[in-house]
């Protein structure tokens, strides 16, 4: 059923559809994925649009099979996707690695759904945070953003291919089974044209790693591709992998810095007095918003910090925020991922309090504001003993 | 813990998967929409979504939804025995189930019930497939969480042109269906909780 | 789960509706039909050489005549769903 | 058929049902010719185990009463591969569907045929991904509607017994749901077959597959099933018409050194005692 | 063959030179193969991608002076595929060993087969693990020491025609290193055949697998591939005598509609215009 | 070339050889696993330990069979181990919480090389200490235990099969490519005798999951196995998780206060006076060894604590270090991974840095010796300043 | 890389131990000797049906008697690593 | 930052793969074990291996050996011109290079470097292949690493029975050569490294 406008101009979108209108706004003219539920509309979604604009949709054998055809489609020069959930994207780890290592623009969605294993394949669940920065043997630098909205879905989906152009790697998008399947009004404009990728021209001698922009293959001189360690010139370095390393913490670097990085980190919300921060993501920033509301109603002033952008991790916002506040709450639906990185970046400066929930079962406003209410009592007490 | 008016109905569809289920709660998202409002809708999917009770949950807000799912609903519309049986606990300490007439005898009545021959009234109509759109009338007489002109806009957008004239027809039926439950089930509790 | 057995030639009962698995016999020989398990995919409808077979108002399978019966099992060989049990007159083996 | 005078209710985990499956479901008929077999064969529950994949075929093991292994999606080969040849008097039964066995899991599929392990594989074959609502499959047939094939499938499809018989299974055969009497018959044989056994089952999905296609209800596509398999000879791979004729019946049942025996030689010439538990 | 008149080294990246292979191995042959087919159709180097996989025959796409797409172990085909969707006008050569193509990478190879998109395949098969030292493979004739079967391999051997066949490959042939004149011409065969082309090349290993069974050194190798492959009609996959003896020659050389070309019809029907660059 | 003993009982032994020689003394009648350098002596040991006891081994069609044959095989009755790299590491992600969801007891190897994708095959690593904890989807209990020498790669294996078993999960070993390959002299038992696993009597109605004890198929009564969410009786629970995020938050707390696993978690070496603390792993622990000893050899007293096992992280060993030192130094062979963790568990009582190297290259005793003296000059500075 | 060209029909220097390459010429033809890629595989040795191919000291290919060389290009056509080119009369194409 | 006085050798063997290198590493380290030494002995691996100068490293210790891997050696074995190339930079500042005679010409003489004629010896005994064992001997007699009858043991225990005689006059030949250079080459820099 497609979305049809209304006097308001709102339309009706499920996340997972605002996901695939927001690759075709990017430019998205490749997608190759595998059905899993709960990512599956998103390739049905992708299986519509994309033919009647000349692009490619691929249904292929597997997930290991998905993501090595969206890399071999962006070296063919396509703006390329693939979408999935955590099995799928336990499947793609290995070639996600081969994207970073070859700095391969490409969009890789995540939306999870209860783990380990097949899990609860329809439950609600935020379990694959750290896999997206750590499921890959070695490192590789990671961008990893979320949303908790339809219109999140689409603006993060822009996001996410503008970041994996500018900063030539593979993008992490990692929503929810419910934020996939949340149908909200949205204002999206409308489709843009179909439009062929152009890339910058370059020399035979021009160096293809590192720096340099990508060019794709048959859009200038013959080019070297390989997932060993490698020179600039593509040429492999098997026995010392200095250029490769020095490449990623680059790409670190660079990222860290982006200033369009920086302003979309993370929203605030009633922090500006706050003497408890919450600091959630996706779907369970929505209850902590609300949790934040219900504790300011009794008085305890609380505020927010959604994270937007969870890898790399806002270590200084955090920092600057642990200053601030007396404690800090990290719901999430896992048995304890982000509070790892929270509490490596507050160093101690303040206490941190984790709530966690991996059954399916979504953290409610209440849940959170009662613990938030109950680890502040005993924060309390302890001052007064 | 405080609690926060939200002015905000949160609602749940239930019923087999023939019932039209899901593009009840479609039309009803879309009729929030079309009066300018907030909705959160989400459908069962997934791996036995298909087996048992067909589900669309709701929620239908004036202001922003921060938490969009329904765990208790306000209005709980069961058109199918296993629908009751499912999701009867689901229902909010304060909220109203609006059921299949026919279920009366076996589930007996309560104040937090109310019966509408849907299955009666939708093969007056020709098929038992237009319960949904009867429902819908029903719930929103019951619940006012969004206007009759725009439920009937709503569907226009999404149903076909061939069945459009029982469909309407259908949401009359149900409004009225609805609407003489009203002086019996309405209080205070609901009368002014989404308008 | 309940249960009612009905022996073939005794007055019938007018409304299992909702009864979740009824259980005819006739000379020893028994037809179970396990409403519980049943999806009302019509196959059994459609199988039943009597035409004897329809869904009640909860949309479960249920027999109009079942004088009319012949134990064939054209129904539980179509029943995706085990809802038909036949047992023969000696009983189950 | 009439289950007269055989109790299959002893191997179906009764406390489960009704199944998960749609209704007009072909895969409880696969299920129920599974118990039958079992029934007919007197197995001891707990000397079978039954692993399924992920998909709808992959919820089999929970509703036959012996032991019961639901592994990942595409792997059930796998783990059936490594359970057998851990305790090779165990008889091992892996229910797959087609995008199970031949997608995801093509790859365990030909190499446990090459190896000739004594497995007996169910392929539910409906030409069409159930579980996930929809979507083309490696045996959807050319053509064909899906979620994502609305304008018709343009990729060829695999005809798993041929790919079976190249990659080496020793046992091939295909029926169909339709021709319910000979599911039990096809099962018993694989597995009284010490080898790779593939039985490829035509089951009907009416949810997705019939109402994308407009193949009506599930006795209609009974029916089709019939035409569709109806004595023509098997074609080969290249058929790139919609809903090509294909033939059932026994493909190939040959003896070959099955893969544990081939162990327990190896153990032994090496001084080895393989397969005592 | 004689290079005379030909210059291949045009086509080769000298720089990188000598390849990382064991002496005697014939891999550096099948990369002059291909070396020759290229000069021989004058392609555009800039326009012609060889992706490899990982393995010693995936090496090969850094000795060869085109695009270069070094992936990873078993995916090369699956790198291809989305590449040449990409831009269906390049020209892909896969580079893959039977380890790479046929135990890791079975899945994506039959399911390329299936598609027929416009691939060619060179399969360099040394029946054995090279690059890791020795270990058995899907190809390891049946009783040969690799150092994982030192006892003699007990597992069954694929047939890769065979299987290619049965998974729809439109063009099909096997040669050897020692028919060092057929490479060339199979290439450029393959690289005309609009569809899923695959070339086997039976390729000496004289590392692992000439001295853990005792073949002498690379010269001795390649006689033994001519007797191996004298003539003798192709086997089945059943075959489970050493060294059995294989066809070589074109097996199938069928059009039949090609992947790219089938999707660029499903896009003109839907309005979309698919191909350009 | 079997090692041979010599007058000394010393035998030479590669690490890789002392990993399947621990296996086979540790019950291990099952091996399934595919070549990859630098783990493939290990699959070629094995293959050769194996079938003159009667054990089976499988060389599979790719690493996602082989983890997967492994389950299958514990499900069978085996002792079961598999044995790869990253590559393959990263592959078996998926069934690796598998056997986590199904509480299977069974052995991973991951050989580390340098990553990303193919990286650098025969060159030093320690990239895969995250992925290791986090690289599957949804959350497990992990149990993951390191080696820096021959004789700890035998008896760290050893000790993995035995945790195995106690916990009823998947447990990893984590060695690295230097290590594998390392000869050293060590005096090991003869491999006992074959001899087939025994299980304990249930009945029918007996709970398989949770606590109750691993009762393999063909061993007792009919069971049901799943990576679905499942109750304690093996069926899926689909609608909500708790029974398997309870199974699995036990799974944690036990193996967190095992008696077995606290005495192994790490080892101290010169910290009863240490200013500065280095704390380190694997290969890297044996240069920091060396470091310690230079770096008092200067007039530092420095120490080290060498971790044993990984994960669970030992959060209260390091808080307890933080106390006591004024500085910890974390070297890694990769770009900053084991620091996450550590620098949460001491939550800012005591400065940490990072001495990281990632293009394949040992970090030598010098090397650590000199960044440790470098910080702690700045730290004086800033005291001095 | 060291190169020597060796004109056939010259004196013969005795020694080209350390040279990578030698490139042979005779009336225009020519045969270059890439010893630099050379593995000692012996390939081309047991394929010059003159013998005029042996290992050096360092196990690089060298021409015992260019004298005799028939430029038939047998040592090319077996060597897997491109260590022989022959170009022809009328030079490369 | 100071220095620790180790009582360790590091030694890397290198030569082309034919040369018998790595069993040549293994016998020295067997060896070693012999005479109660720690060591820690690596050989190439993996990708490439068989490719260019295969190599063995070994380090050999009084004491527990912390850091196992040879960066620099102190005694660095090349049989092969590929060998001497590829590994001269990787003789440490104190080093002593043990090379083939018939490298001397092209690579020149160095008080770093002793030149040994191990292939003429070689052939001489019958096969170039017993270069490894004369290398050994001779390398032992520089080094001190370990004694000469550790090194016949682990000979005896490592070389097939066929060729166990040819293997131990290889190893007295390459003894002899190596202890005619000592004079020239043994100053106090080696004399007490290891014992």
């Amino acid at each position: 059923m497609n979305p049809e406008p209304n006097k308001n101009n709102q339309k009706l979108v499920m996340g997972n559809e605002a996901v695939a209108m927001g690759a075709i706004a990017a430019g998205c003219d490749f997608f190759a994925g595998y059905p899993i539920t709960p990512a599956t509309e998103i390739l049905e979604e992708m299986s519509k649009m994309l033919p009647p604009r000349g692009g490619v949709f691929l249904q292929m054998e597997d997930e290991l099979s998905a993501i090595a055809a969206v890399i071999g489609a962006a070296w063919g020069g396509s703006i390329s996707m693939t979408a999935t959930s955590g099995p799928g994207f336990s499947l793609m780890q290995e070639n996600l690695g081969y994207a970073s290592i070859t700095q391969t623009p490409c969009v890789v969605v995540d939306c999870q759904r209860g783990g380990p294993s097949t899990g609860l394949p329809k439950l609600a669940s935020q379990g694959d945070v750290m896999q997206a920065r750590f499921g890959s043997h070695g490192d590789r630098p990671t961008l990893v953003i979320t949303a908790s909205s339809v219109n999140d879905c689409y603006e993060s989906t822009v996001f996410a291919f503008k970041m994996s152009q500018k900063h030539r790697m593979p993008v992490i998008l990692l929503i929810d089974g419910v934020i996939g399947h949340i149908r909200e009004p949205v204002e999206l404009p409308p489709a843009p044209p179909p439009r062929k990728a152009t890339f910058p021209k370059i020399d035979a001698d021009s160096p293809r790693f590192g720096d340099a922009p990508f060019v794709p293959f048959g859009h200038g001189p013959v080019t070297v591709v390989t997932g060993l360690a490698h020179q600039s010139n593509g040429l492999a370095e098997t026995q010392k992998g200095s250029h490769t390393e020095q490449m990623i913490r680059t790409t670190i670097e660079n990222i860290c810095r982006d200033p369009e990085i920086i302003d979309s980190w993370a929203l605030k919300y009633q922090l500006d007095d706050a003497d408890v921060a919450i600091v959630a993501y996706g779907i369970t920033a929505r209850s902590a918003r609300e949790a934040a509301d219900l504790l300011r109603a009794d008085g305890i002033k609380a505020g927010l910090l959604d994270l937007k952008i969870l890898w790399p991790f806002p270590n200084e916002i955090l920092r600057e925020l642990a200053g601030k506040v007396a404690a800090i709450i990290v719901p999430e639906l896992n048995l304890g991922q982000m509070v790892l990185p929270l509490k490596a970046a507050v160093g101690g400066r303040v206490v941190v309090h984790s709530l966690n929930r991996a059954d399916g079962t979504l953290l409610t406003p209440n849940d959170i504001a009662e613990f938030a209410a109950k680890q502040l009592n005993s924060i309390e007490e302890r001052t007064h003993a | 813990m405080a609690t926060i008016e939200r002015d905000q109905v949160r609602i749940r569809l239930a019923g087999r998967g023939s019932q039209g289920i899901m593009l009840g709660g479609t039309i009803l998202a879309e009729a929030a929409v079309i009066d300018g409002l907030m909705v959160a809708e989400i459908q069962e999917f997934g791996p036995e979504a298909r087996l048992g009770a067909a589900k669309a949950d709701l929620i239908i807000s004036k202001g922003q939804i921060a938490f969009p799912v329904v765990h208790q609903a306000d209005f709980l519309l069961c058109l199918s025995r296993p629908a009751y049986v499912r999701y009867s606990t689901t229902l909010s300490m304060n909220g109203l189930m609006i059921a299949e007439e026919t279920l009366r005898e076996e589930m007996g009545d309560s104040f937090r019930v109310t019966y509408i021959p849907f299955r009666a009234a939708a093969l007056e109509l020709g098929k038992e497939l237009y319960s949904n759109i009867i429902g819908l009338g029903a719930l929103a007489a019951l619940s006012n969480a969004v206007t009759k002109e725009s439920l009937q806009n709503a569907v226009r957008a999404r149903v076909e042109t061939e069945t459009l004239t029982e469909n309407l027809a259908a949401l009359d039926i149900g409004y009225e269906l609805g609407y003489k439950q009203v002086p019996q089930q309405i209080g205070s509790r609901w009368a002014n909780a989404a308008r | 789960m309940t249960s009612l057995t009905i022996r073939i030639g005794d007055q019938i009962p007018i409304r299992i509706g909702t009864e979740t698995e009824v259980r005819y016999e006739q000379n020893g020989a028994s037809l179970t039909i396990r409403r519980i398990y049943c999806k009302s995919c019509l196959l059994c409808i459609e199988a039943c050489p009597m035409n004897i077979l329809r869904l009640d108002q909860d949309d479960l399978i249920q027999v109009t005549e079942i004088g009319k019966c012949i134990f064939c099992g054209a129904c539980a060989g179509r029943c995706p769903d085990f809802v038909f049990v036949l047992a023969p007159e000696k009983g189950e083996k | 058929m009439p289950k007269l005078g055989l109790n299959i209710d002893k191997y179906l985990r009764t406390q489960v049902l009704p199944t998960v499956w749609c209704p007009g479901c072909g895969n409880g008929n696969i299920v129920e010719g599974l118990a039958t077999a079992f029934s007919r064969m007197e197995v001891d529950p707990t000397r079978v185990v039954v692993v399924g994949g992920i998909g709808c075929s992959g919820r089999t093991p929970f509703y036959v009463q012996t032991n019961a292994m639901h592994t990942t999606h595409g792997r059930a080969l796998a783990y059936a591969t490594g359970l057998k040849m851990a305790q090779p008097d165990l008889t091992v039964v892996v229910t797959a569907g087609d995008g199970d066995a031949l997608a995801i899991g093509g790859n365990h599929f030909i190499h446990a045929a090459r190896r000739n392990i004594d497995l007996t594989v169910l392929l539910y074959n409906n030409g069409i991904y159930g579980m996930t609502g929809g979507q083309r499959g490696p045996t959807t047939p050319f053509g064909s509607r899906t979620t994502t094939s609305l304008a018709g499938n343009i990729e060829r499809t695999f005809d798993t017994v041929e790919i079976a018989m190249a990659a080496g299974a020793t046992y091939v055969a295909r029926t169909t749901t339709f021709d319910m009497q000979e599911i039990p018959l096809r099962i018993q044989e694989a597995m009284a077959h010490p080898g790779f056994a593939v039985v490829e089952i035509l089951t009907q999905c009416p949810t997705y597959y019939g109402s994308l296609n407009q193949l009506g209800d599930a006795s209609d596509m009974l029916i089709w099933q019939r035409d569709l398999t109806d004595g023509v000879p098997v074609k080969m791979l290249n058929r790139e018409e919609l809903l090509g004729p294909l033939r059932t019946g026994v493909f190939r049942n040959e003896k070959v050194t099955e893969f544990t025996q081939a162990y327990s030689d190896l153990c032994s010439q090496v001084g080895g005692n393989y397969g005592h538990n």
